[in-house]
């Protein structure tokens, strides 16, 4: 009985969770111009609860990675998102964030996913707004079965904490 | 005792432009032999003297012209039968193929009139009138002789339109080599290379017109040991080599100017590798040494370079780091090196000049004997042409290191393993031919410290194995049977840990107390020195570093 | 288009410049590392030059430079003192500085080679400040000192980057990571 | 409760705040980005600020240098478009007419070009331009507060993508010129299309206008922000809207005419005080000027072919490619090899979104080029980026920032 009160509950809470992204765009290079149409009317990403974006990594809780990241990035990528809080989502927007697209060379990094976990890889370079659209569905059906990376992680950190309690 | 061609260790003939099979011919190298007198002609206006006999098109050439040309092959005798080198020559009605017109005393040539012009490209949309579509399964496109003329002296539009002749497209012609006859165009290239290199009439055309068509000659197949060079010399892409077919696009190629390890002939070759892999090897033009051609047998000796291959040090069969081994190493040979005629260190006539130098002048710091391991002679596959009997890349060059030092055979080893007169050896490559019981004494020993590039035979019976690079992934020069010195360069990376021979010998050294005299930084350090000790080669030059160069940018091929 | 002056150059400066040539419209100069300096303050600030516009700073690595087949006109890096030889010691960077004059509305390009060994040439950074990223840049993907100026830095690239990407024996998907996932480390 | 204060304040309580450690008397470092809003792009600065003035900003760029010169000393010719699409990718086609004007060069193609390729070239590039003011103004004027502009802006701007997306078949990497023309004709009903999206977009603009010309927050923010003076600008190698802003008369269109242009009517706007407020007012006009140009070619295109008729330049037609010979030999080399361009260097420059857009090309004969420089505006300005923000506030980044429009791709390369 408690069992189904906890996983109703977590439902509600993904429920909740997946129609309120707060999205923090981390913008480097030409799908940044396609993430302002997804963003502006005609294509309208407030629709799908993700309202308009947080630039201050602790108020959002999904790391949209637009355009390439360079190793010089990285560590500001890594520390972006280490300060998030959890549960917390990553789309990579665009081939280049997803594997380095057709830069491959001393500099840019191949995929974003080198350096955090990714969740939703978009294709495309830059993808058509359709596109993102499509992938926002996407993870907001990862929040609502609730298997996104931080959240499996978060469940796996719970059970290995109960199992101490059970032990001590 | 050695006779040295000092342009052999530049491998200036061709790696100016290591991209081109087969390289283009330089001016200065007369095809035929420096006839007694020179005649001097004129073409589009330009004169230039040449050797008399010398063809038209040679002529043209050193003027820098470029005439299409398909039969002909500077390495071949003359067929015309293509038509596509035509010129027209003053006072001359009809057009004459260039290759097969002499060049005379004063003559006219003009190969750029409207008349010559017209033909060769009236000439090229026939040979492609009855040319499949196939490029893009065609192992040849990339570097197809038949492309490149098309596209820099035709580049037009077919005005027919009737249905291509249809021919067999797999013709397996023998153990190497498959035909396909659609895309022959029938210049009979690869007819001569057997008769004339081979020696051996196996190929043939049959049926007329546009039947005719390429066969083996009656009771015949394609098998003879120079076979491959048919694919070499083939414009397109009718014959294909089995072994590099569907394997890899000729564009997505690096060529590396080196030289073919696989007998003591030194045949100049190209390395075409691409992501740190061989995976084709073909002849390189060297009129001194091998011509245009190299031997079937000697194509395939790339393929050890991937096989059973020594990648971190071993002690005991176990891996180990550098730093241990080679302490290790010093360690054990202490005791036996109170003795130094205990100690016996053996040279490979398999491994590069650099390497046996590098571990000859160890062994003088130790001052222990010197013996020689090489492979054992193959009388059968001698021949007049190409082909020795010694398999051995560096015979000549071990013995010019030795010098007037007593060098060791196999037999006095042997022995001397047996008798327990040896107590430890130390020894380059891994070809020790020598009998069971010996490689059991040797293993019992535990005082055997090979440096080999390959994993096999005695180097499993090596207490402590030091990997070394192979002869395509290192700097270095071998020396042929007549006593060349030829550079090979690096094309791919060793794998693993292994090192050149020469520095793991120096890391050896070091180890052991005697580094002083015994440390480079570089191949081309190791030849400073070897060449100011090994008198033969005093004053030869080491030549330029030649970088991978792809075959796609190198320029027009075909 | 602005042969007066290379002229003026060569009368002014005789055998400091080393080569001209006419390239599909642009006048290259080719001159002297020890007059670079004298050369470019007198394109500045002679009335007849008035160059006060500074285009661009970059260099051209001659390392892999080989004449293709027989077309076109000999290239710079078949001249002898190009040569790499046995130690590469030949001239192997060209630095070039492309100028442009507002005023007389004609531009021109300045080169100096150098050799690897000693890769520096005088900094034209005070002269023009707006060379003053582009040497910078120079420095930070060729390895080019430019004397003088006051501050080379990396700008491009971090400063725990060994090597310098645009010489033509650096490879091109050589990575130098700065950070990666902790479970992928080991992959690359 | 102290938990929540640590959590919030950084600091269990207000109380223990020592002033002497933590507002120090001396220089205060601060960094700013290179993640963050008012950066187009990415570009990082550390400033020393005393209070809220700006001492010192050392600016950094190179967070995303994506190896252009490398990318293309490997590549074919024709294979190098897409990437100079990534250069400047709010006005790409510009950047493509840049590339293929300088491979044309090297070929002797120039004047060669079809007429209609040149007027089609003129046309996307226009568009491009008018895109990238757009973008730009609309973005520095969000990043001022001003949310509704930047909405209007990338309604237009959405039209024009629309548009672009018929021509080439891309809404924003268009890789639509080649070598001696561009890949394919424009689509039928082009020029009404085109002509009622200007219609259109010129209303919005008289709504815009109306929105910031005269919107005293704007003005503040903008008027007296920045200011270089001609001089200045001149030293610095600055163009584009930036010189001319500060009076610098140099418009690469007019000055070394190129393509078709010589045969439009055109002005070259020029501004007095050269602050960020010149710089928004040029950016506005030539958009206008813009449209003005777009007009006329509408009427003077000519009909004819689209791509210069040359078997070593161009591309046969694919049905071709895949049925006879010949054309597949054609396309083979041509993919395969590259298109040869002798041996030679030539530096070729035009008038792109941000100024003066120059490649420098250096050919050894083969299929690729062995270098490929760009000269690209954006890493020019953001050069002299560091003397505009010197004693102004913080805030005065945003505006200073909007204006020089640095994008990342054209100035990192």
């Amino acid at each position: 009985m408690l069992e189904l009160v906890t996983s109703r509950l977590e439902d509600a809470a993904n429920w909740g969770r997946k129609f309120s992204l707060f999205t923090y765009p981390f913008v480097t290079a030409c799908c940044g111009m396609e993430f302002m149409s997804v963003a502006a009317p005609k294509y309208d990403m407030a629709r799908f609860g993700a309202e308009f974006p947080r630039f201050s990594p602790r108020q959002a809780d999904l790391l949209m990675i637009v355009g390439t990241i360079t190793e010089k990035q990285g560590p500001a990528l890594r520390r972006v998102f280490d300060q998030m809080t959890e549960p917390k989502w990553v789309i990579a927007f665009g081939v280049c964030a997803s594997t380095g697209g057709f830069y491959q060379n001393y500099h840019a990094m191949p995929g974003a996913d080198q350096v955090i976990p990714v969740d939703v890889y978009i294709p495309g370079c830059p993808p058509r707004p359709e596109q993102v659209l499509d992938a926002l569905i996407m993870l907001q059906d990862r929040v609502q079965r609730g298997d996104g990376h931080s959240q499996l992680r978060l469940k796996h950190e719970k059970v290995v904490r109960e199992a101490k309690a059970a032990e001590e | 005792m050695t006779d040295v061609n000092p342009n052999a260790a530049k491998p200036a003939v061709s790696s100016e432009a290591p991209g081109n099979p087969p390289a283009p011919i330089p001016p200065a190298a007369p095809l035929t032999p420096a006839a007694p007198t020179t005649v001097t002609l004129t073409i589009d206006g330009k004169p230039v003297t040449v050797a008399k006999g010398t063809n038209v098109l040679e002529a043209a050439r050193s003027l820098g012209l470029d005439i299409s040309a398909f039969c002909y092959h500077p390495g071949l005798s003359i067929a015309a039968c293509c038509r596509q080198c035509l010129v027209s020559v003053e006072k001359n009605p009809k057009l004459q193929p260039s290759c097969q017109q002499t060049v005379g005393e004063g003559m006219v040539v003009h190969t750029t009139d409207s008349q010559s012009t017209l033909a060769r490209k009236q000439m090229l949309e026939f040979t492609l009138l009855n040319h499949p579509v196939d490029c893009p399964i065609c192992d040849k496109a990339g570097e197809c002789t038949l492309q490149r003329l098309y596209f820099e002296h035709d580049n037009a539009d077919s005005r027919v339109d009737v249905k291509k002749v249809e021919k067999p497209k797999v013709v397996d012609l023998g153990p190497h080599i498959v035909l396909d006859a659609e895309r022959c165009i029938l210049c009979t290239r690869c007819i001569r290379v057997c008769d004339e290199v081979a020696g051996e009439h196996q190929l043939e055309m049959k049926s007329r017109g546009d039947h005719q068509e390429l066969t083996t000659a009656p009771g015949q197949q394609l098998d003879n040991p120079y076979s491959l060079n048919t694919v070499d010399v083939c414009p397109v892409g009718a014959l294909t080599s089995k072994d590099f077919r569907f394997t890899m696009r000729s564009w997505e190629l690096e060529a590396t100017p080196s030289i073919c390890n696989g007998c003591a002939t030194g045949c100049n070759i190209e390395i075409h590798h691409n992501n740190g892999r061989a995976w084709r090897l073909v002849p390189r033009l060297n009129l001194d040494v091998n011509g245009h051609w190299m031997c079937d047998e000697g194509r395939f000796t790339y393929h050890e370079l991937r096989e059973q291959r020594l990648a971190v040090p071993t002690v005991g069969g176990l891996p180990s780091s550098w730093d241990k081994a080679v302490k290790l190493a010093a360690e054990r040979l202490a005791g036996p090196l109170k003795d130094p005629a205990t100690v016996a260190v053996v040279l490979s006539a398999q491994a590069s000049n650099e390497d046996n130098f590098a571990l000859a002048r160890l062994a003088a710091a130790w001052k222990a004997p010197l013996y020689l391991t090489a492979r054992p002679e193959r009388g059968d596959r001698a021949d007049d042409k190409l082909r020795v009997a010694d398999v051995n890349p560096n015979r000549a060059g071990v013995l010019a290191i030795a010098g007037a030092a007593p060098l060791g055979d196999l037999a006095a080893l042997e022995t001397g393993v047996n008798t327990g007169a040896i107590r430890a050896v130390v020894f380059l490559g891994h070809d020790l031919p020598v009998s069971e019981t010996a490689l059991r004494r040797l293993r019992e020993l535990d005082c055997v410290i090979a440096l080999a590039s390959h994993e096999r035979g005695p180097v499993k019976a090596a207490a402590i194995a030091l990997p070394i690079a192979a002869w395509a992934e290192t700097a270095g020069s071998v020396t042929n049977v007549d006593g060349k010195v030829q550079r090979m360069h690096p094309a791919i990376d060793p794998p693993g840990l292994a090192v050149a021979g020469w520095d793991a010998v120096a890391r050896l050294a070091s180890a052991a107390g005697v580094g002083k005299t015994v440390a480079w930084e570089h191949a081309r350090l190791v030849w400073k020195d070897m060449t100011a000790q090994v008198k033969p080669w005093s004053g030869l030059p080491w030549g330029r570093e030649v970088r991978p160069l792809a075959l796609r940018f190198a320029g027009s091929r075909g | 288009m602005s042969q007066k002056v290379i002229d003026a150059l060569k009368a002014k400066f005789g055998d400091a410049i080393v080569a001209t040539e006419n390239q599909h419209g642009d006048d290259v100069a080719l001159v002297k590392r020890e007059q670079l300096l004298a050369i470019a303050s007198f394109l500045k600030d002679d009335p007849a030059m008035l160059f006060d516009m500074p285009v661009f700073c970059t260099a051209i690595d001659l390392l892999q430079w080989r004449p293709v087949g027989d077309r076109g006109a000999p290239p710079p890096g078949s001249r002898p003192e190009y040569d790499p030889g046995e130690d590469h010691d030949g001239l192997r960077f060209e630095v070039c500085y492309q100028l442009r004059s507002l005023t007389h509305r004609h531009r021109v390009r300045i080169k100096c080679a150098v050799r690897e060994a000693d890769a520096r040439v005088p900094s034209l950074a005070a002269m023009w400040p707006g060379f003053d990223w582009q040497e910078r840049e120079t420095f930070d993907l060729y390895g080019i000192k430019f004397d003088g100026h006051h501050d080379l830095r990396r700008i491009y690239l971090y400063d725990e980057f060994i090597g310098h990407p645009l010489r033509k024996d650096y490879p091109k998907e050589k990575r130098q990571p700065l950070v990666r996932r902790p479970d992928l480390v080991g992959d690359h | 409760m102290a938990d929540l204060k640590t959590l919030v304040m950084g600091r269990k309580d207000v109380a223990d705040l020592d002033l002497e450690t933590e507002l120090p008397p001396e220089l205060m470092t601060v960094n700013m980005g290179p993640s963050h809003p008012a950066m187009h792009g990415t570009v990082r600065i550390v400033l020393s600020v005393d209070g809220e003035r700006i001492v010192k900003g050392d600016i950094q760029p190179g967070y995303l240098h994506r190896c252009f010169e490398k990318e293309a000393e490997h590549a074919t010719y024709t294979q190098i478009f897409p990437y100079t699409d990534r250069l400047n990718y709010v006005s790409p086609m510009i950047n493509n007419c840049g590339y293929a004007m300088a491979v044309e060069k090297l070929l002797g193609l120039t004047g060669h070009i079809p007429r209609r390729a040149e007027f089609i070239r003129v046309i996307v590039s226009e568009v491009s331009r008018i895109t990238d003011h757009l973008t730009c103004v609309g973005a520095s004027a969000m990043e001022l507060g001003a949310f509704g502009p930047f909405l209007f802006f990338l309604k237009v701007r959405e039209w024009l993508y629309t548009w672009l997306e018929e021509v080439s078949g891309a809404r924003l990497t268009h890789s639509y010129v080649r070598v001696g023309g561009v890949n394919k004709d424009l689509p039928a009903g082009w020029a009404e299309k085109l002509d009622r999206r200007l219609t259109e977009m010129e209303g919005v603009m008289v709504e815009v206008e109306s929105m910031l010309n005269l919107n005293r927050i704007f003005h503040d923010r903008m008027a007296g922000i920045g200011v270089m003076t001609r001089a200045e600008a001149i030293a610095w190698g600055q163009s584009g809207p930036i010189a001319r802003s500060a009076g610098v008369d140099y418009d690469v269109r007019k000055d070394h005419p190129y393509s078709v242009y010589p045969e439009f009517e055109f002005d070259v706007p020029l501004g007095t005080s050269g602050d960020c407020l010149d710089r928004y007012l040029i950016r506005v006009e030539e958009i206008k000027q813009s449209t003005r140009i777009l007009r006329q070619a509408m009427k003077m295109i000519p009909d004819g072919p689209w791509i210069i008729d040359d078997g070593k330049v161009a591309l046969p037609p694919k049905t071709e490619a895949y049925n006879t010979i010949e054309a597949m030999i054609r396309h083979f080399k041509h993919i395969v090899d590259g298109i040869k361009v002798a041996p030679g260097e030539c530096y070729t420059f035009l008038e792109g979104g941000n100024g003066e857009l120059g490649f420098f090309i250096v050919s050894d004969g083969t299929g690729r080029p062995y270098k490929c420089y760009v000269r690209s505006p954006s890493f020019v300005h953001l050069s002299a980026t560091s003397k505009l923000i010197k004693n102004h506030l913080i805030a005065d980044i945003v505006p200073i920032f909007g204006m020089i429009n640095m994008i990342g791709g054209e100035c990192d390369k």
